[in-house]
Formats: structure tokens, C-alpha cells, sequence
């Protein structure tokens, strides 16, 4: 071992060093300000969990398995999976063995920054010894490993279809600078160490580089100082390009994240569209564009710019009239973020973005008179503004209770006051806690225990922004498989064969998968759709979007029912008011609900 | 606008008027808004132009008020003129003429219905008998004292000693016409030009030198109305009614109005005073208004009447801008002297609107 | 020597019904009283829906008939029954013998100054639809000015109007105002354009496409509401009151050009020709069918047909159907006695 | 001024020369499917709002293109999307009643 720059410095690491210095003052800034625009109540969340061991465990852990390893990516896909933690998890092996090296042969250059990364121009060691010919095997393993990952990456820029994606996003100018400059790292680091291995050593990958270099350029060439130097200039200018662009482009979700995981395992939420927590999710996207396959607004190839993965990127870049677009159109299905690797919540993001908005009229409802009802049964049950549209459902719902001898109390079957979510959606909370201060009062005066509904989209208000203590709230197709599971409900199994769809707001809304596939399984037989459960796809009915026209949302039905129809069921079920009245219209197959269904087995 | 599309029109709705021998009847309420103008249709058709009018002081109301004010049944109505038509009868005249649009109007309604349910009018006989033993026969011609002077306009228009000209100018005087609603509006056929561009007031006009404006609320109601104005609620619609046609004739800059009803000068005219004192709005020159006169009047005037005999002091608009205009010569001193120089004495005079 | 049938009228249900005749092996000989072929259509620029051109239309069927004995500006005086057919002699002295007579004199466009309130021939910027066709196809209208800021339709003048003595609907008029709104908004894109209409009767095969692209794409407004006078303001622009009756208000609007939608009323000559034949007048004055749903070409009277307007107020396309259903009937009648 | 006991009443003909039509043109490019309403009613029909404040998007949109006020018809509706639903025209009403909330102009 020795040094061979015995001041321990040459100017090609400036490029680097700058890079490195402006990346790491833009990420404590951006923090900072993150941390600065939350609340202070979620600030102090953030800190004490920071010292709590356990939460600081699973920070720990959550970011070694998401931000190196790409754990959730290879469930979703493996070859992506691959890639993308042979180039994170061996960038982050070499920089860690870079730091081993300093400090078991060099301790007194730990100091220096840019020592551990350009180690092998200032220490010469040979692999002879033991400890030298180990790290240097490891180092060109990991160096390997990445390149396999720079090749795969440049074959999914040529063809993604390779890798399972059908449609992947446009990357924008600074995007390719970054892109470009990351695939020429490692290449530019294999170069330099190659040239400078004949001096300073090697492993099974630099050495044969070297030897070849030899033959080509001769040893006395190479061994020549002022010859190499090139090379490690320009391994520390790409360096110092990517870490310069880097807070510009898509890449910046690198360091986000890291900072994303451990406030959202403190608990914080999205508050305000552009401020705070909602900016680490907006960096935190990766650009991947893994939701744009999954939106169901994108079929025929059609909105694709207006998938999260956009929003943004559009938030990013400040294009306020495109993020109003991209904010209004959304169903709020919810896809995007069950598919997202970091957990961008789309939805939230665009319902507080929404919530920006001013509004001349603000409808107040004093004046609406909802009649109140007593449960003398103990059991509420609230229809919905859209089961009054479809009211086969609201007929075997009486039928059902009916039969059972259930003693209960319909809440608004003539008229009432809604429950609030589509205004919730449409951004104006305001409005939405009015109504739901509205229907408060009316459940707490109506005495009962339990509010029974069957639309999906209530039921996601009533759980989640109602405060009704005492009183259980319970979607039907839970209801009625306790009642089954509790020998009430007796069902008898019929020939049909039923495809379910998962409506957006119980399934990825409130996680009920399982209730309606038992119930429905009971009374008929199920053929799981091509794409169910947590990636169903929305009807195209949903009123989360505010601007999709009619006609825009027929090829996101017909796309959907294709999904439904795809193992030949006798008719589809649903448990949603909106999901039966939107397929309705263009299924060629019945479509029931699954109280419908009960019914008929009952 | 196109005079040839109207003269085409005119000449659908041609109307038979009699040449002479008139019944003719007086009218309720004309007697006291405009006290000279029947009195100057008899001189001129009987004295000046020596046609037979009779007159019989046993005539009475025909009812038409208290019908349009719904405060008797038509029956009641039907029966009153049916004694009408037996004086008419006694006196052995056959061509009916009124002084009044309505009366005019509910003449015509009367003999439709007759004409179309003759059983109404067995009954009505048997009420007249009933009531007064009397007869009666239905009239040949049924006229407006409006039609009369239309059918002598040119004689009038020969006669006249002054035209409807500026005589500073030598221009045709502007003149909004106004014809009462009940004239054609119900039966087109009855009146002369039609129910949409009548021509009974034009003519005149036309024949006495002076040039029509067809503004476009010509058609509407003068805003009386009978229930509209006699019910003191409803009064604001009334007036309402009259405010919109002032609005739209204003830009024409009308010299006088020229009317064949009995309330539509009447209203046209002191509406005008209430108006002004509502809104401060007048919409004839300099803070005046715009004379409305009768048929009678303005004929009156065209002949050579002295203006104070034909009665324009009593009304609100005073006429002396256009009598200036006319070259009508006039004594202001006599102003307030009314019939054998009686003293009527002067008026207050409005605050907004100007009278003289 | 080839069976002759007589059509009286040389419009577009005679035209059609002479080819499809001379196609039968029959000899037609149509009877016109005016100096043109082709009736009303002949007259106009563009049909519905299609915007076709009317002169490609009559130009086909005048080709199509051409094989036949035509007299322009001739009147049927007398027709009498013979054996086996019917004489008719013409006012030019010719008399003429046929197998059968098919009747398709059509119908009268209503006369627009009759609804005196609307000022047609009174106001100067009051036209009919026809008199906007005739502007269409390059015909001077000094009523229609440069840059129009306002345009009305009135639909229904003359129809569904028992004062006008016309109960009946006439069918065209309300697509034919949107397809004259869409291309007055297309000559004059600039201007606002009224269609005042009482309901609106757009049946038949792509006119609901037309009224929602006026709505749509042409921002034509419709006002549900019959126009119930027109008078002409100081700067001689037209006042045009209605009830917004959807709205229960009064409304008005100043207007640069009125279109009034005449309609179809039966022609006179009808009920002089049905006389002559002894066939039946409706009571809405156009010819009584056998049956309105399944001889509606049939007189009920031996060798006695029906064809196109003369029954009833129709389109052109059933005019040409009906056309061929009486030319048909024509001859099975003539060659199978049925 | 003198009391005569009646006044002038205002009049409740709606002149189209005079309102005032820059919202609904603005709307006209924000929903465009304003102009699609052929005032069916179904809205009206179906609106749980309707009675309370008169809310109907068929009188919505005539209002507007009658230059009316529509704050009061507005004020209770819940945009729960029913007459999305039932709208023949498959006109967007939601976002055309967003809108109208939105950009109304703040009057005196």
C-alpha cells in the first residue's frame, strides 16, 4: 500500500466536489423547508419518532429494502426490480467499500470526501494481499453488477415492452442530461480504474481491461501519469454533471424518498397540495410511469398525460394550467398509488389541489330539511344519493331485511342530505362538513347502533370523516356475510357465474376485498376478472373526476367490462350503485349488485 | 317598412260605413275627460257637413265598463243594449254609430254571440220584454263615430283651415296614433285596416297633411285596462303599461298622439303628469309633454275650432306648443273660460311636467 | 301500343313516379302547370340531411323521366271516366286517354303576410324560408344585409295554427330551420341566431344530429316560445316579442333579419282535381286516402292514385317512396286488375 | 316625489339586447356542454336540492343564458352528480355548476 499523491489531491476531483457540495446544500435546503412548512404538530410527530428505536428500526429497514433493494418493485416486476437494485444497492456497496478502503489503509484521508471515490487513482495497493485482492473483488462484483444494470437500463429506454410496460413516460430535457450522465458513470469508472490498474491493482474486471489497454497502447503509455489523467476527469465531471442536474430531474426522488419513508411511518399526511409532506410525495416520484398503464383514464392511449406520474412532474415545473387539468379529470380511483413503489398518493394530491380553489357561491345548507327518522331496530340504513337512481338495489335491500325479520330504518329513501364525499372530492371540505355535521346529528338523534349502506362512496365518508362514536358503520356486503357467517342468512348456491368488480371506493378505498367474494361465492359462482382486487378497474363512472365528458368515460366502461368479461362470466356483480348504473349502460351481460344477488338466493 | 305591404293589408279589411243616417250613442266617461269632443262630432257631421245624426236623451250606458270590470254578467250587458237597439228601432234608424270603443266593442260582441247562439238572443228579448215591454231589431251597420270621420276625412281634409304641418317648416307634424283595443283587436273585420296595422286614425292623419310613426309598442294597451286601473293595487301595472309606450315612441319625437277611445287619451294624457312627478321623466320638448288628443278634437282643430271651445284646456298636456306649431291661432287669456265664458278657474300646475 | 298513365303534376313525387312507370314498360305523361319541373324542390338550394344539392336531385329525376310526355304550363279542364280508363283534356285542347290518373299535385307554400303580426311584405328585413333558399343559391335579396348582428327562425308559421285554418303539422319546417340557422351561422359566423319554436319535431334519420350541432358547434340558441309580433324600431332593426315560455317571462330582441318558416298547406289546385276524379278532400284540405298506414297511395277510386304532398304534408325522401309505392300500384293495377 | 299610492313596476320581460351574457360565454368555454341542454327537465326531476332552493341545471343554464341571477338555486346544491346521471345530453353538471361557483361575478 501506498499513497502516490502524497498530498492527497489533483484538480480532476474539483468537478466532483462541486457537484457533490451543491447536491448535498440543495437537499438539507429542500428539507429544511419541508420541515418548516409542516405543521408544528406534525413536526413534533417527525422528531419524536425519529429517537423512538423501534420507528427508527423500521426507517432503517424500509429505506435499505425501497430505496436499495427495490423490494415492492420486484414483486410488481422482476427484471425492473433487478435493475434497478443491481444499480442503487451497488452503487451504494461501492461508495460503502470505497469508505472500507480509506479507512483500513488510509484512516487519515477519511476526512477527505472525494477520497473513498476516487481510491483507486490516489492508493496504489495490490491485489496480492489478502485484504487488498478482497476488496478489489468485491469492488469490480459491484461494479459488475451495476453495469448489468446500465446495459438493462439502456435496453428498456429502447424497448420497455421487454420489461412488461406498455406505455412508460417522455423523459424531459434535464431527465436525458441526468440519464445520459448516470449510464456514463460507471462505464468512465471501469475506463479510469482500467487504465490506472497496472499501477494500482484490480480484480477480475479491471485487470483483463488493463491488459488489453496494454496490448493496444503499450505498457509504457499507460504507465505514464499525465495519460490516465483523462479518464478520471472524466469520471469526476459526469460525476459532478449527474449531482448538478440531479435536484432538476426525476432523480431527485433518490434522496426524497429517503427522507418520504420515515415521515409517513411518523404518521403525516397530505395537508396542502404544493406544501409540506405533499412535496416529499411530489419528489418522491420517480417518473417510472408504472401508473400510467395502471390508470384506467388511459386506455386507447387516450389522457395519458394527465396520469400522475405528470401531475408531478407538471407541480415540479410550476405549469399551473396543466396541474388544474390534470387535477380536475382524475377519477380518483385510487390505482396509481396502489402501484406506485413509493407510495405517491395521486388522489390526495389532487383533491387538496382542488381545495385551492376560490369560490364565488358557496352553497350553505340551512335550508335543506331532512326529515329525522327513529331505529327503533338499531339499524340505520342510508341509501345514498345513487342508489335512488338504481333502485333495484334499494328494493332487495328491503327485501333482504325484510326476510330476515331485521327491524331497521331507512334513513332517506325520500330524499336526504348527502353524505358529503362527491363535494369532499371536488375539494370544497367546507361544504362537505357542513353535510356531514348535517347527517351527524340526524344518525346520533335516530338512536341507532348500526348505519348499514350499500353505495361504497358513503360508506368511505361515513368510516373515514364521520366522528359517529357508538355506532358501527358497515357496508352491506359485510353485513350480510356476518349474517351468513352467523347461520341468519341462508343462502342457496345458483348455476350463474359471476365476475366481481371491485369497486374503486371498498376495495383500494376502504380494503374490502373478501366480504363480497365469500358472500358472492355463497349464492353463485365467481370467475376472478384478468385484473382484480387492488388493480380492478374503475368503472369510469366515478364522480372524482370533475372534467371527463361522457363520452370520454364510455372506453373506460367498455375497457373495464373487457377486464370483467375476460373468463366468460353469466353476468358481472358489483357492489356499488354508480359501478351497476355505469355498466349497465353498456354491458352486454346482466349487472347486479350484490344485494341483488342475495336476493335472488335468499 | 314597406307602405305598399300596408295599403295591400288596408285593402283585405275595407269596411262598410254607411253614408248617412246615424243612431248615434254618446259614451259614459267621454263626456266628462273630454267634454267638447262629442259635441264637435255632431257640428261637424250634422251642421258643418249636414249628414242625419239622431240623438235621443233615453240612451244609457251599454254596459261595458261594468262588464270589463266584471261587475255584471254579460247577460245583464246584452240586455241594456238590447233597449239601446229598441231606441234605435223607435226612432227608425238602422245604422248604429258609438261614441265609445268599448260600446263599439261590446256591441260587436254582443251580435257575434247572437249570431252564433240565436237562443241568447230569444232569451234576451224575453228579458227586455220582461223588464221594459220592449221590441228591438238588430242594427244593419254597426260604427265607430271613429269609421264616420274616416269615411269624410277628405271632406273634413277639404274644408280644413289648417293642416297637421309645421308652419315653421313646412313639415309633416309627427303623430303617433292610438287605437283603443276594443276597436279590431277582437274582430279584425270590424275595423278599418285590420286589428294589425288599422288604418282608421292614419287616414285621417294621412288626409290632414301629417305623417304616422310606426313605433314598435304601437299595438300595446294604453295601460287603462278597467280592472288594471280601477282596482287601486293593480294601478301601478296600469300605469306600467302606459310608461312602456311612452318609452318606446320617445325617439321618435311624437308632436301629438291622436286616439278613437275614450280612456286611452284620458290615460295617455295624465299619465303623463304621473310620470313625470314619479320619475321626472317628460317626453315631449323642453320638460312638455305630448298632447293626446280625440279624433273629434284634432278634427276640430284641422277645421278651424277655436282650441279653449274644443276643450284642450282640460287637458293635462297643454296644447299650446303644438297649436303654435299648427299656426292655430288662440286667446290664453280665454284659456280657463269654459262654455258661455264661465270661469273654470286655473289649476294647480304640476311640479315636473310643464303645461303651458 | 303501351298503357298510359296520367300524373298530374310534375313535381319530385311525379318525376319519380313517371321513371319508375317508363321502367315498368307503362307510357307516363305528365301534366305540369308550371314552366318548370320539379315543384317546390326545384326551388330550393340544399336538402336535408345530407346538404345536398336540390338541383342534383331534380336533374336526376328530370333525367330519370325524361321517357316521358311531358307538358309544361298545361291544366288538366275535364276528366271523364271511360270502359276501362279516363279521358283528360287539356287547356290547350289536347284530350288525352290513360288506364289511370296518379295524382301528385303537392302542396302550397302558406302565405307568410297572412300572419299579419309578423310583418311578412311590411318590414324590411322580414323573409320566408324560401326566400332564404333563393339567397342561398345566388339569388339578390336587398332584405338580408351585410353583417347581420341578430337572426330569428320563426318555426310554425301557418302551422299547427287553426286561425290560419292549417291544424296540421308541416313536418320540414323545424329541420329545415336548423339546417337554414347552421347555414346562416356558417355565412355570417358572427352573428347570433334565435330559432323561436313551439316543440320541436325533429324525427326522421339524422336530424337530432343537426339540431345538436346547432346547439353545439354553432351556438344557435333556441328559444321555446312563439314569436307573437314583430314590429320595426327607430333604426329600423325589428323588435321581436315572445314568451320565453320556459322561462314563464316575456322576451324580446332586435333582430337584423326574421326568417319565417312557412308551411305546407294543401295546394288549391287539390280540391279542384279532386273533384274532377271524385276523390275525397280531408277536412285539413288535402286528398283522402283509402287509409293513412297502408293505402295511403290509394284513392279508393278505380285507377285513381295518390303520390307525395297531395295527402299530406311530407319529405322528400317519403315523397320518393311514395312515388314508387303509387307507380307500382299503378300498374299492378293496369296489369293484374288489383 | 309624490306618493300617488302605486308605482311603475318593474318589467319582468327578459330583453336579450341588454343582459349581460360574459359569464355564460365564459362558460361556454370552460363546460362547453352548457349549450347541450334541450331542457328535458330530468335534472330538475331528480335533484334533491330542488325543493329547498329551487335548483334545477335545466333553469341553471337558462338563466345564464338569460344574463338571471342563479346564487339562490346554487345554495343547496350538494353536487352528489344525480342529474349527471340522468342527463340525456350526458352533459357534465357538475363541473358546469363548479364553474358557475367559480367564476360568478361578485355583485353589490
Amino acid at each position: 500500500m501506498r499513497e502516490r499523491i502524497p498530498s492527497g489531491f489533483d484538480p480532476f476531483v474539483l468537478p466532483f466536489l462541486i457537484g457533490m457540495g451543491f447536491v448535498l446544500l440543495y437537499c438539507a435546503a429542500s428539507a429544511f423547508r419541508v420541515l418548516w412548512q409542516c405543521p408544528r404538530e406534525d413536526r413534533r410527530r417527525f422528531f419524536l419518532s425519529l429517537v423512538t428505536p423501534a420507528k427508527a428500526l423500521k426507517n432503517i429497514w424500509d429505506i435499505f429494502a425501497n430505496c436499495l433493494l427495490h423490494v415492492r418493485l420486484w414483486k410488481r416486476n422482476r427484471m425492473l426490480g433487478f435493475m434497478h437494485s443491481s444499480i442503487a444497492f451497488g452503487w451504494f456497496m461501492i461508495i460503502l467499500l470505497g469508505h472500507l478502503e480509506v479507512l483500513l489503509f488510509v484512516p487519515h484521508r477519511l476526512n477527505l470526501f472525494y477520497y473513498p471515490i476516487f481510491f483507486n487513482y490516489f492508493v496504489a495497493e495490490t491485489e496480492t494481499s489478502l485484504r487488498g485482492a478482497f476488496l478489489f473483488f468485491l469492488m469490480d462484483l459491484f461494479l459488475l453488477l451495476i453495469l448489468i444494470g446500465i446495459g438493462l437500463a439502456i435496453v428498456k429506454r429502447v424497448r420497455s415492452r421487454l420489461f412488461g410496460m406498455r406505455r412508460t413516460t417522455r423523459p424531459s430535457f434535464l431527465d436525458t442530461v441526468g440519464l445520459y450522465s448516470l449510464w456514463l458513470i460507471f462505464p468512465l469508472r471501469l475506463l479510469a480504474e482500467s487504465f490506472t490498474a497496472g499501477i494500482s491493482g484490480g480484480s477480475f474486471l479491471v485487470k483483463p481491461l488493463n491488459w488489453l489497454l496494454e496490448a493496444v497502447l503499450g505498457s509504457q503509455f499507460l504507465l505514464n501519469p499525465a495519460n490516465n489523467l483523462p479518464t478520471w476527469w472524466a469520471y469526476s465531471i459526469v460525476l459532478g454533471i449527474f449531482m448538478v442536474v440531479l435536484p432538476f430531474t426525476r432523480y431527485m426522488h433518490i434522496p426524497t424518498e429517503m427522507m418520504l419513508i420515515p415521515m409517513r411511518n411518523a404518521g403525516l399526511r397530505i395537508r396542502h397540495a404544493r406544501r409540506g409532506y405533499a412535496l416529499l410525495e411530489i419528489y418522491s416520484c420517480p417518473g417510472c410511469g408504472v401508473c400510467i398503464d395502471a390508470c384506467p383514464m388511459s386506455v386507447k392511449k387516450a389522457n395519458i398525460k394527465d396520469c400522475t406520474v405528470y401531475l408531478n412532474r407538471q407541480i415540479r415545473r410550476g405549469n399551473e394550467r396543466r396541474v388544474e387539468e390534470i387535477s380536475d379529470k382524475c377519477l380518483l380511483c385510487g390505482k396509481c398509488t396502489e402501484v406506485c413503489q413509493v407510495g405517491v398518493e395521486g388522489p390526495a394530491l389532487r383533491i387538496f389541489q382542488r381545495a385551492r380553489r376560490q369560490y364565488a357561491i358557496s352553497p350553505d345548507y340551512a335550508r335543506v330539511q331532512a326529515a329525522p327518522v327513529a331505529a327503533s331496530g338499531k339499524v340505520l340504513y342510508f341509501g345514498g344519493c345513487m342508489t335512488a337512481l338504481t333502485p333495484s338495489i334499494g328494493k332487495s335491500m328491503e327485501s333482504i331485511l325484510g326476510k330476515l325479520g331485521i327491524d331497521y330504518a331507512w334513513m332517506d329513501r325520500d330524499g336526504g342530505i348527502c353524505c358529503g364525499r362527491p363535494m369532499l372530492q371536488a375539494g370544497r371540505f367546507a361544504q362537505a362538513a357542513e353535510m356531514v355535521r348535517r347527517n351527524t346529528e340526524l344518525i346520533k338523534a335516530s338512536g341507532a347502533d348500526t348505519l348499514l349502506l350499500s353505495c361504497p362512496i358513503c360508506y368511505k365518508m361515513f368510516r373515514d370523516h364521520y366522528k359517529l362514536p357508538g355506532v358501527r358503520v358497515v357496508h352491506h356486503t359485510q353485513y350480510f356475510e356476518e349474517l351468513r357467517r352467523a347461520g341468519v342468512l341462508k343462502l342457496h348456491k345458483s348455476d350463474l357465474c359471476y365476475a366481481y368488480h371491485d369497486p374503486c371506493e371498498l376495495g383500494r378505498g376502504c380494503g374490502v376485498y373478501e366480504e363480497p367474494r365469500t358472500l358472492l361465492g355463497t349464492a353463485a359462482y365467481i370467475v376472478e376478472a384478468e385484473k382484480n382486487r387492488g388493480e380492478s378497474i374503475c368503472c369510469g363512472g366515478s364522480l372524482g373526476s370533475l372534467t371527463l365528458t361522457f363520452q370520454q368515460r364510455e372506453a373506460m366502461t367498455r375497457r373495464a367490462l373487457e377486464n370483467l368479461s375476460s373468463g366468460g362470466p353469466d353476468a358481472i356483480a358489483t357492489a356499488c350503485p354508480l359501478c351497476l348504473a355505469t355498466f349497465s349502460r353498456y354491458s352486454s351481460i346482466p349487472v347486479r349488485d350484490i344485494a341483488e344477488v342475495v336476493d335472488m338466493s335468499l | 317598412m314597406i307602405y305598399q305591404g300596408k295599403q295591400k293589408i288596408w285593402s283585405d279589411y275595407q269596411k262598410d260605413i254607411p253614408d248617412d243616417h246615424w243612431f248615434y250613442v254618446r259614451s259614459c266617461i267621454r263626456q266628462n275627460f273630454f267634454p267638447a269632443s262629442e259635441t264637435h262630432f255632431v257640428k261637424i257631421v250634422r251642421d258643418l257637413l249636414g249628414k242625419d245624426l239622431y240623438e235621443t236623451e233615453h240612451h244609457t250606458t251599454c254596459g261595458g265598463i261594468a262588464y270589463h270590470s266584471d261587475t255584471i254578467p254579460q247577460e245583464t250587458a246584452m240586455t241594456i243594449v238590447a233597449r239601446q237597439f229598441s231606441l234605435m228601432k223607435e226612432a227608425g234608424y238602422k245604422n248604429l254609430v258609438t261614441s265609445c270603443i268599448t260600446s263599439f266593442g261590446n256591441y260587436c260582441e254582443i251580435l257575434e254571440t247572437w249570431r252564433e247562439f240565436p237562443e241568447l238572443e230569444t232569451r234576451i228579448r224575453e228579458h227586455l220584454w220582461k223588464a221594459c215591454r220592449r221590441e228591438f231589431d238588430k242594427p244593419e251597420y254597426v260604427c265607430h263615430a271613429s269609421d264616420v270621420i274616416f269615411k269624410l276625412r277628405g271632406e273634413i281634409a277639404e274644408k280644413a283651415k289648417f293642416r297637421l304641418v309645421d308652419r315653421a317648416t313646412g313639415e309633416p307634424l309627427r303623430v303617433v296614433e292610438h287605437i283603443g283595443c276594443h276597436y279590431s283587436k277582437m274582430f279584425p273585420h270590424k275595423g278599418v285596416g285590420g286589428a294589425e296595422y288599422p288604418c282608421v286614425l292614419s287616414g285621417m292623419v294621412e288626409s290632414w297633411g301629417g305623417q304616422v310613426i310606426d313605433y314598435p309598442e304601437r299595438r300595446h294597451c294604453c295601460g287603462f285596462g278597467f280592472r288594471q286601473y280601477l282596482v287601486k293595487a293593480n294601478r301601478g301595472y296600469s300605469i306600467s303599461n302606459t310608461h312602456k309606450k311612452f318609452e318606446s315612441m320617445e325617439p321618435y319625437r311624437p308632436d301629438l298622439i291622436i286616439t278613437n277611445c275614450p280612456g286611452c287619451p284620458y290615460f295617455l294624457d295624465r299619465w303623463q303628469y304621473v310620470i313625470a312627478e314619479q320619475t321626472g321623466k317628460t317626453y315631449g320638448k323642453d320638460g312638455h309633454g305630448i298632447p293626446a288628443l280625440t279624433y273629434e278634437e284634432l278634427a276640430g282643430l284641422v277645421l278651424g275650432y277655436d282650441p279653449w271651445d274644443l276643450g284642450l284646456q282640460i287637458h293635462q298636456v297643454g296644447p299650446e306648443l303644438l297649436l303654435d306649431k299648427m299656426g292655430v291661432p288662440y286667446d290664453p287669456a280665454r284659456k280657463y273660460l269654459g262654455l258661455n265664458e264661465k270661469d273654470i278657474m286655473k289649476p294647480g300646475l304640476p311640479t315636473v311636467l310643464k303645461c303651458c | 301500343m303501351k298503357e298510359s298513365v296520367i300524373i298530374i303534376g310534375g313535381g319530385v313525387a311525379g318525376l319519380e313516379a313517371a321513371s319508375q312507370l317508363l321502367a315498368l314498360g307503362l307510357s307516363p305523361v305528365i301534366v305540369e302547370r308550371s314552366d318548370h319541373l320539379g315543384g317546390h324542390v326545384a326551388e330550393w338550394y340544399r336538402l336535408f340531411p345530407d346538404l345536398s344539392a336540390a338541383q342534383d336531385l331534380v336533374g336526376r329525376l328530370v333525367d330519370a323521366a325524361s321517357g316521358a310526355r311531358i307538358y309544361l304550363e298545361t291544366e288538366i279542364s275535364r276528366i271523364n271516366p271511360l270502359k276501362d280508363g279516363y279521358s283528360a283534356t287539356l287547356n290547350n285542347g289536347d284530350i288525352l286517354f290513360c288506364k289511370a290518373v296518379l295524382v301528385c299535385t303537392g302542396f302550397h307554400l302558406f302565405d307568410a303576410s297572412k300572419k299579419e303580426e309578423y310583418g311578412y311584405g311590411i318590414y324590411d328585413r322580414v323573409i320566408t324560408n324560401r326566400d332564404l333558399e333563393h339567397w342561398f343559391g345566388g339569388a339578390e335579396d336587398s332584405r338580408i344585409m351585410d353583417n347581420p348582428k341578430a337572426v330569428g327562425f320563426v318555426h310554425c308559421v301557418g302551422s299547427r295554427d287553426i286561425k290560419a285554418g292549417n291544424p296540421q303539422c308541416s313536418k320540414v319546417c323545424c329541420m329545415t330551420a336548423v339546417k337554414q340557422a347552421i347555414e346562416v351561422k356558417e355565412k355570417f359566423p358572427e352573428a347570433e341566431v334565435y330559432c323561436f319554436y313551439m316543440d320541436l319535431r325533429l324525427f326522421g334519420k339524422k336530424y337530432e344530429d343537426f339540431y345538436i350541432s346547432a346547439q353545439r358547434d354553432y351556438g344557435i340558441h333556441f328559444i321555446r316560445g312563439r314569436v307573437s309580433e314583430v314590429s320595426e324600431d327607430i333604426e329600423g332593426r325589428l323588435l321581436v316579442k315572445a314568451e320565453d315560455t320556459l322561462n314563464g317571462k316575456p322576451l324580446k330582441v332586435r333582430l337584423d333579419l326574421l326568417v319565417l318558416m312557412a308551411g305546407m298547406v294543401s295546394h288549391p289546385q287539390t280540391a279542384r282535381i279532386a273533384s274532377m276524379v271524385h276523390a275525397e278532400v280531408d277536412d285539413d284540405g288535402f286528398l283522402r286516402s283509402r287509409d293513412n298506414i297502408y293505402s295511403i297511395v290509394e284513392s279508393g277510386r278505380r285507377g285513381i292514385f295518390f303520390a307525395g304532398a297531395c295527402t299530406g304534408t311530407k319529405t322528400v325522401p317519403e315523397t320518393v317512396a311514395e312515388a314508387r309505392a303509387a307507380a307500382l300500384s299503378a300498374y299492378r293495377y293496369i296489369k293484374e286488375g288489383k | 316625489m309624490m306618493d300617488f299610492g302605486f308605482s311603475l313596476s318593474p318589467s319582468s320581460a327578459v330583453d336579450l339586447d341588454k343582459v349581460d351574457l360574459s359569464l355564460y360565454r365564459r362558460l361556454e368555454q370552460t363546460s362547453p356542454d352548457i349549450r347541450h341542454c334541450i331542457a328535458c327537465g330530468s335534472c330538475s326531476a331528480t335533484c334533491m336540492a330542488a325543493e329547498y332552493s329551487g335548483m334545477s341545471v335545466r333553469k341553471l343554464i337558462l338563466n345564464l343564458q338569460r344574463g338571471a341571477d342563479v346564487r339562490k338555486m346554487l345554495s343547496c346544491c350538494m353536487l352528489c352528480g344525480k342529474c349527471t346521471m340522468v342527463c340525456p345530453r350526458g352533459i357534465n353538471t357538475r363541473k358546469l355548476i363548479l364553474d358557475v361557483c367559480r367564476y360568478y361575478p361578485e355583485r353589490p
